[in-house]
C-alpha cells in the first residue's frame, strides 16, 4: 500500500526491476497483464460467519468474512440496508504493518475495497429492508490480511465478493414489533458484482496485480472496479505520487478488461459449488 | 442554511444544467492568495458555494520525529472538515474520509515539489473547507498549491484540479452538490499543467472506458483554464505586496527565478 | 492561550513590553482598555450552516458555525433543548498549535466560550424544546481557530453570538410521531446574550484584548461576560499562575463594562442587517 | 445515597441557610495529613460530605520526556472523580471538565513553589474526589497544598480556597451541592494569604461589579480561617511524626527553615 | 500486578527474600498463611454512592464504590441486570502507576475482580430485572487503588464484596411507560458472596497476600476466589510467567480455603453492622 | 454460519457427549506448520471447528522504544479474534478481553524460551482467530508454540495446552462452545511437557479442590497427547523442508541441537 520506496529499496532494486521491464520481463517471470494464480477456499468460517473465503494471490492471502445482522436503518435511507466493508493490515500479514490504529494505508484499502462494493451497487440496499424506517438487515464484509506479497485491494475485492456470494442467512420477520425469524434461509441480493484490478506504473510500464518488489519501486497504481457490463465502477490513483499520462491509464483500463471475465467467472463458480 | 431539493432534471432540453450552466462551464470561482496573516503561506478559494481556506508551514522541524524522512521533507497534508460545512453536522473528530482524502491531495502535489531539497523536514498543509457544495478535494488542491507558492517553497508548477461528472448520460464538468447526489457519477482529478499528466485519479459511478478517456480530456481541458485562474490569483497577490511606486514586473521576475521548470511547462508568470 | 513565556520568550522580551507599559504604550500602540479594529463577515456559510460568522480581531480571525438538529432530550432535563458550544485550535492558525486530539489550551477556550453562552442564559433553553422528553432543538456552535494573534477567547465569544444571532431554521413538529417541518423559519430564543472580555496582567499593568507578544509575557488573563445589565456572568483566570490582587480585578471588572456596550452594538448591528 | 430534594427555601427568614449554616460559615472541615503511606506527600480533606485524597510524587524523572521543561519542574495537576462520586455514574474516563480543573488548580498552587529549582523534573499532584458534594476544586486546592508540604517540598505558603455564591439575592461562603445547584451563582476562589492575592478565580451565574467585590471578600476572610486549619492539621501531622519523647517543636523549627517566605507571609508555624 | 523483577529488582533483593523463607520467615514477619490486617471502613461515600467500602490490607487500600442505575437489558439476556465491575490502578497509589489508559495490569486486575462476582453468581441476575427486555437494575461497581503495598486483587474484591453487601437503593417500577420510585428500599440480591485469595510461589514456597517485596520477586501467583460452601468458583495464575506443579496449586488451594471463613465473617460483620 | 441450538443434554445416558465423544475425548485436532509465506515462523490449528493462525517475527528491533527491557528480550504477543469468527460481529478494536488473554498466552509460552538470549529486542507473537468454537486461548498456545519453533527461536520445549470442563457434574476434556456455554465450568491450562508444571491456569464456574486437582490431571494427560501432535505437526515441516534426496533425519538431527533440554525434557524429536 505504502510507498515505502526512498526509505526502503535502494536504486538498484529500481534499476533491476526496470532494466528486467525494459527486456520484457518481470520479477517472477510473468506476462505484464497476468495475474499471479488465484486460488479461492470457500467458506473457511462455515460455522460462524454468514459468509467466508480465503483468497490467495500467490504468496498475498486474505481472509473475508460476513456477518448479516439486524438493526434500525440511518434515518436519511429508511427503506435500506446497512453495508459496511472493513479491511485490516494486521502485523502478523507483514514486517511492514504496524500494531495500533489503522494508518493511511490501511484506510485506503478499507475505502477502496468498500467503493468497490458500493459503488458499484452490488447489492440491492433496498431488498435488505425488512421494514422501513424499523430493520433492515446490516451487512458487514470484514477482511483481515494474512500473508503481504503486493496486491492488497485485488485480494481483498475477490475475497469480499466471494464471501458476499457464498452469504447465506435467515429470514427475519418483524411481527407485532418482535423479530422472528421464519425459518427460511436468503442469500444476499446481488445486482452487479464488481471486481478490482490494479495496474502498477513503474516508469513506462504497466503491469497488473504487483507483487510487493514491484509494489516497492513503483511510481503509482491505479485500481479499477470493473462490473459484468464492462463498465468501470470505480477507480483509485494511490500507491505513490508519480503521475500518470492519459494514454497510460487507457492501457491500464485495458488490462483490467482483459483480465475481469476471468476472475468473475473464478469466483462464481468456486462459491456456487463449494466442493 | 438553503434547504435542498431534488431537482426534477439535471439538465434542461437546451443541454443547459440544473443551475444553467453550460455542460463544460466552470461554476464561478475566486482564488486569493495570502490570506491568513499567520500562516507562511495562505490561499482561499470559492467555486460555487464551497469555500476552503489554505495554509502552508515550512519547511520546518517535524514532530514527532518518528515521522522523518531521512532523504526528503516530509509533506503532511490535513484536509478537514467543519462541522457545519455540511448539512448534518460532521463529528468534529477527523474521519477515515478525511484522512483519505489528505492522503490523494499529498499524493497529487507532491510531483512538484523539490522534497529531497530539504531531508528530515516537513512541509505541512493545512486545508480547512468552510463550505462544501461539492468538489472540495479538487478546490482544495487549486488552493493547496497557491499557498505552497505563496510560502515561497519551490515548484515545478501550480496544480490545477476539477471533478467532472455524468448526469443523465451527459458528462459535465465541475459537479455541485446537487449533480454529485443525484448524477451518476464522479471523476476528479489534477494535472500538472506542463505535460497533462494526471496526479490525482479517482472514479466512482458507472463509466465506460470511452465515456472515461472522454471526461478526462474534459476534465484536463477544465484544469488548463483553472491554472490561468491560478496564475492570475498569484499575479495579483505579488502587485498586491509589491511597495507602491515600485514596478511589479521586477517582483515577478524575482518570483520567477526562484521556481524550476523541470517539466518543460512554461514558467508560472511567463506568460501573464 | 498557554503560558508559553519561559520556553519560548526571552526576558528581554518580557522586559520591553514591560518597560513600554510603564510609559504607558502598548507594543501596538493601542490605549490599555482599547480593543483592537474588529470586523465581523456575517454568514459566510449560509448555503450549509444555519448561522455563522468570520470574526477578525486584528490579525486573530475566527470562523463561528451554528447547525440547529432534532433529537431527544437529556433524561434529567426533557423539557429543555440542548446547547452545545466547541472550539477547536486548528494548526492552521499558528505555528504554535499542534495537530491531535485537543490539548489543555483547546479544552478551557472551548469551556470558557461554552460558559460564556450557557451561564450568562444567552438562550431560552425551554423554548428549544418542540415536545417534553420526546423531541428537542440541538443548537451545536462551533468555533474554528484561522489565524492566532492573541485573544482567542473575545474573538469566538464574538463570533458565537453573532452566529447565533444570525441563525435561521425550519421548524419542525411532531405529528403521530414523526417530524414534519412546517415551512415556517425560526430564530433561536436569544434572552441575554453575554460578550466576553479579556484582560491581560503584566506587571501592575492590565490591558484588554491582548496581542500574541502581550499574551507570551503576561502573569496571567481575566475573562469576564458582561450581559446587557452589565452583569457579569461568567469569569475565569488563566493564562498563566501569575496572582492578582483584589484592586487588579476591580478595574479589570471596570475595562470589560467600559467594552461590552458598544461590541454588543457592532455584533447586533452587523448580523441584523447584513449587506 | 440519600436522595436530593429541592429545598423550598435555601435561606429562611431568620437569615439561616437549607443546613442551618450562617452566611458567611463553612461547613464542617476537617484537614489531615499524611495519610497515604505510598506518595511522597499526601493529605484528605472532608467538607460537609465533599471527600477528596491528594497524593504529591516528587520532583521525579518526567516522562514521556517531551514534556519537560527545562528552566523549571512540570507542575502536573491530574483532578479525577470517582465514578460514584457523584448522583449519577460519572463515565471512567477523565472529562473535559476534569482537565480543565486539572488546569485551574495547577495554576492556583504554582505560585508558591520553587520551580525553577528543579529544571526538567515533574512534580505530580494527583487528587481523588471520593465523594463530591459542591465545592470541590476549591478542597482539592486545599488538600493538595497540604500534600505538598507533607511531601517536603518547599513553599512560599500554603494556598487555602473556598467557593462564594449567591441563593435568593444573598451572597453565601462554602457552598454544598444544592445550594450550588438551586443557587444563582458561584464564586471559586484560593488565594496566597501573605498578600491576599488571588490564584484561582472563576465565576458563574449572575453578579454584579459590587456583589463579585463583596463576594470575593468574604472569600479571602474565609480562606484566611481556612489557612489556620490548614497550619493546625501540619501542626498534627508532625507532632505525629515526632520520635516519643523528642520535643515537638525542635521538629517544627527543623521544617520552619526549610519553607521561604519571600511574600512576606508570617511562617507557616510561627503564630501557632 | 506487574512482573517488574528483572527492571527494578536486584538479584540480592530475590536472594534476600527466598533466604527469609527458606528459614520460615516472611519480610513482615508473618506465618505463610497469615493476611495482613484487614480494616474495612463501610460507607465513606454514603451520601452519593447505593454502596461503599474502604478497604486496608496493610498498607495497600482500595476504595470501592456502587452505583445502582436502571436501563434496558442486553438483547441476548431480556431478563437480567446489569453487573458491570471495574478497577482502576490509579497513580496516586504508587510510583510504579502510570497516568493514561488502562494498561495490561489494570485491566487484568478489572477482569479478576469482575470474574470473581460474575463466575460466582454473587448476585441473582434475574432478581435485577424490573420488566423483561424493557428495563433493569445496572449494578456498577467501581474500585480505586489508593495505596499499593502488594495484593491489590484480594483488597479490591473484600472491597467489592463489602460495598455491594452494603448496598441499598430504591425500588423503580414500570407505570405506563415511566419509571416510577416506589419508596421502598431494596438491597441486592446477594446469593453466594466469593472472596478472592491471592497467594504468591517464590521458589519453593507458597505465601498468602503478598507484599509489594514478596509480590516483586515472586515466580507467578494464584488468585482464587472461594465462595460460603468452599467451591472454587475463579482461578487465574498471573504475576509473572513462572511454572507452578499441581502439588504447589493443591496447598494454594488449602491456604485459601483455610482463610475465606474468616474474612467473610469479616466482611458480613461489619457491613451489616456499621458503626 | 449454522444457528446455535441449546442441545437438551450434554452428556447421553451412555456416558458419551452432545458430540459423541467420550468425556475425555479432544475433538479432532489438525495442526500445520509454516502455513505463512511472509512471517518468519507460523502455524495453523483446526480443533473441532476453532481455527486459528499463529505468526512469529523476531527477534527484531522495537518499537515503540520505551517498551524495551535491557535484560531480555520483550515477548510480545497479540491474540486477536476476527469480527466474524463469533456468532455476533466482534467489534474490530482490540477488546480488553482479548488483551487479557494476550497476556496469559505471554505468561504460558515465555517459560520455554530464552528471552535473556536477546536483550532489548522483541519477539512477536501474533495470533489470529478465525473462527471461534471454544478453546482458543489453549488452540492459540498450541499453534504459537508450533510457530515460535518454526521461527527457529530456541526453546526448551513446546506448550500444549487444553481446557477441561464440567457437564451435568461430570468433568470433560477440550470444551466445544455448547458444553462452555450451558456446562458448568472451564478450567483452561498450559504445561510445560517436561515436569508437568503448569503455564497456564484459570478457572470459571463452580469447582470442589477435589473436581479441580482431577481436572488439572485431565488436562495433563490431554497435554501430554497433544505434544504429540505438535511433535508430529513439526516433523511433518522438517519433512517438508529437506531438499529432496536428502536425509530427513539429519535435517532434524541439526533442529535437535538447536533446542535445549534443560527442563530435562525428552528432546521433541526424541522419541519419534
Amino acid at each position: 500500500m505504502t510507498d515505502f520506496s526512498s526509505e526502503i529499496i535502494s536504486h538498484i532494486d529500481r534499476g533491476f526491476v526496470a532494466d528486467l521491464l525494459s527486456k520484457g520481463e518481470r520479477v517472477d517471470g510473468r506476462a505484464f497483464g497476468e495475474y499471479r494464480e488465484i486460488i479461492i477456499e470457500p467458506n473457511p468460517v462455515a460455522a460462524k460467519a454468514e459468509g467466508s473465503a480465503i483468497v490467495r494471490l500467490g504468496d498475498t492471502s486474505v481472509v473475508a468474512g460476513v456477518k448479516v445482522l439486524t438493526g434500525p436503518p440511518y434515518p436519511d435511507t429508511p427503506d435500506e440496508g446497512v453495508i459496511m466493508i472493513a479491511a485490516e493490515m494486521a502485523p502478523m500479514a507483514s514486517p511492514l504493518f504496524e500494531l495500533g490504529p489503522p494508518k493511511e494505508p490501511a484506510i485506503e484499502l478499507a475505502r477502496i475495497v468498500d467503493r468497490g462494493v458500493r459503488e458499484s451497487k452490488t447489492m440491492d440496499a433496498k431488498a435488505l429492508c425488512i421494514k422501513p424506517g424499523k430493520l433492515v438487515y446490516m451487512v458487514f464484509a470484514d477482511v483481515y490480511t494474512l500473508e503481504y506479497d503486493g496486491n492488497l485491494i485485488d485480494a481483498s475485492s475477490i475475497a469480499v465478493n466471494a464471501a458476499l456470494l457464498g452469504t447465506k442467512f435467515p429470514e427475519i420477520k418483524l411481527e407485532d414489533g418482535e423479530e422472528v425469524a421464519t425459518g427460511k434461509e436468503l442469500t444476499l441480493p446481488l445486482q452487479n458484482m464488481a471486481i478490482e484490478h490494479t495496474v502498477a506504473k513503474i516508469g513506462n510500464h504497466l503491469v497488473i496485480d504487483p507483487v510487493l518488489k514491484e509494489a516497492m519501486v513503483m511510481d503509482c497504481r491505479l485500481t479499477m472496479a470493473v462490473d459484468k457490463n464492462d463498465n468501470f465502477t470505480a477507480m483509485q490513483k494511490g500507491g505513490g505520487a508519480g503521475p500518470i499520462s492519459l494514454e497510460m491509464v487507457d492501457q491500464a483500463m485495458g488490462m483490467a478488461l482483459d483480465s475481469s471475465k476471468e476472475i468473475r467467472e473464478l469466483i462464481t463458480s468456486t462459491m456456487k459449488n463449494p466442493e | 442554511m438553503s434547504p435542498e431539493v431534488k431537482p426534477d432534471s439535471l439538465l434542461n432540453a437546451e443541454g443547459l444544467r440544473f443551475d444553467g450552466r453550460r455542460i463544460d462551464e466552470l461554476r464561478p470561482v475566486q482564488m486569493e492568495v495570502g490570506v491568513l496573516k499567520t500562516a507562511d503561506g495562505s490561499a482561499s478559494i470559492r467555486q460555487g458555494k464551497t469555500y476552503i481556506l489554505a495554509a502552508v508551514y515550512g519547511p520546518r522541524e517535524l514532530h514527532p520525529r518518528h515521522l522523518t524522512l531521512n532523504d526528503r521533507a516530509f509533506l503532511r497534508v490535513v484536509y478537514r472538515m467543519a462541522t457545519f460545512s455540511v448539512p448534518d453536522r460532521k463529528r468534529p473528530a477527523p474521519s477515515r474520509r478525511e484522512r483519505e482524502i489528505s492522503m490523494v491531495i499529498a499524493n497529487a502535489l507532491q510531483p512538484v515539489l523539490f522534497l529531497e531539497q530539504y531531508p528530515k523536514a516537513v512541509i505541512d498543509v493545512f486545508i480547512q473547507v468552510i463550505q462544501a457544495d461539492g468538489g472540495t478535494r479538487c478546490a482544495a488542491i487549486n488552493a493547496a498549491s497557491l499557498a505552497l507558492a505563496d510560502a515561497g517553497i519551490p515548484m515545478r508548477s501550480l496544480v490545477p484540479s476539477v471533478a467532472v461528472g455524468k448526469a443523465e448520460g451527459t458528462l459535465i464538468v465541475d459537479l455541485g452538490d446537487e449533480e454529485d447526489k443525484y448524477g451518476e457519477g464522479d471523476v476528479p482529478l489534477a494535472i500538472l499543467p506542463g505535460t497533462n499528466e494526471l496526479t490525482l485519479l479517482q472514479q466512482d459511478g458507472s463509466f465506460t472506458r470511452e465515456e472515461l478517456m472522454e471526461a478526462m480530456q474534459m476534465g484536463i481541458n477544465a484544469c488548463k483554464y483553472l491554472h490561468e485562474l491560478q496564475k492570475d490569483a498569484l499575479k495579483r497577490s505579488y502587485s498586491k505586496k509589491a511597495p507602491e511606486g515600485e514596478d511589479d514586473d521586477d517582483e515577478m521576475d524575482d518570483y520567477d527565478d526562484d521556481l524550476e521548470t523541470d517539466l518543460g511547462e512554461a514558467d508560472i508568470m511567463e506568460d501573464e
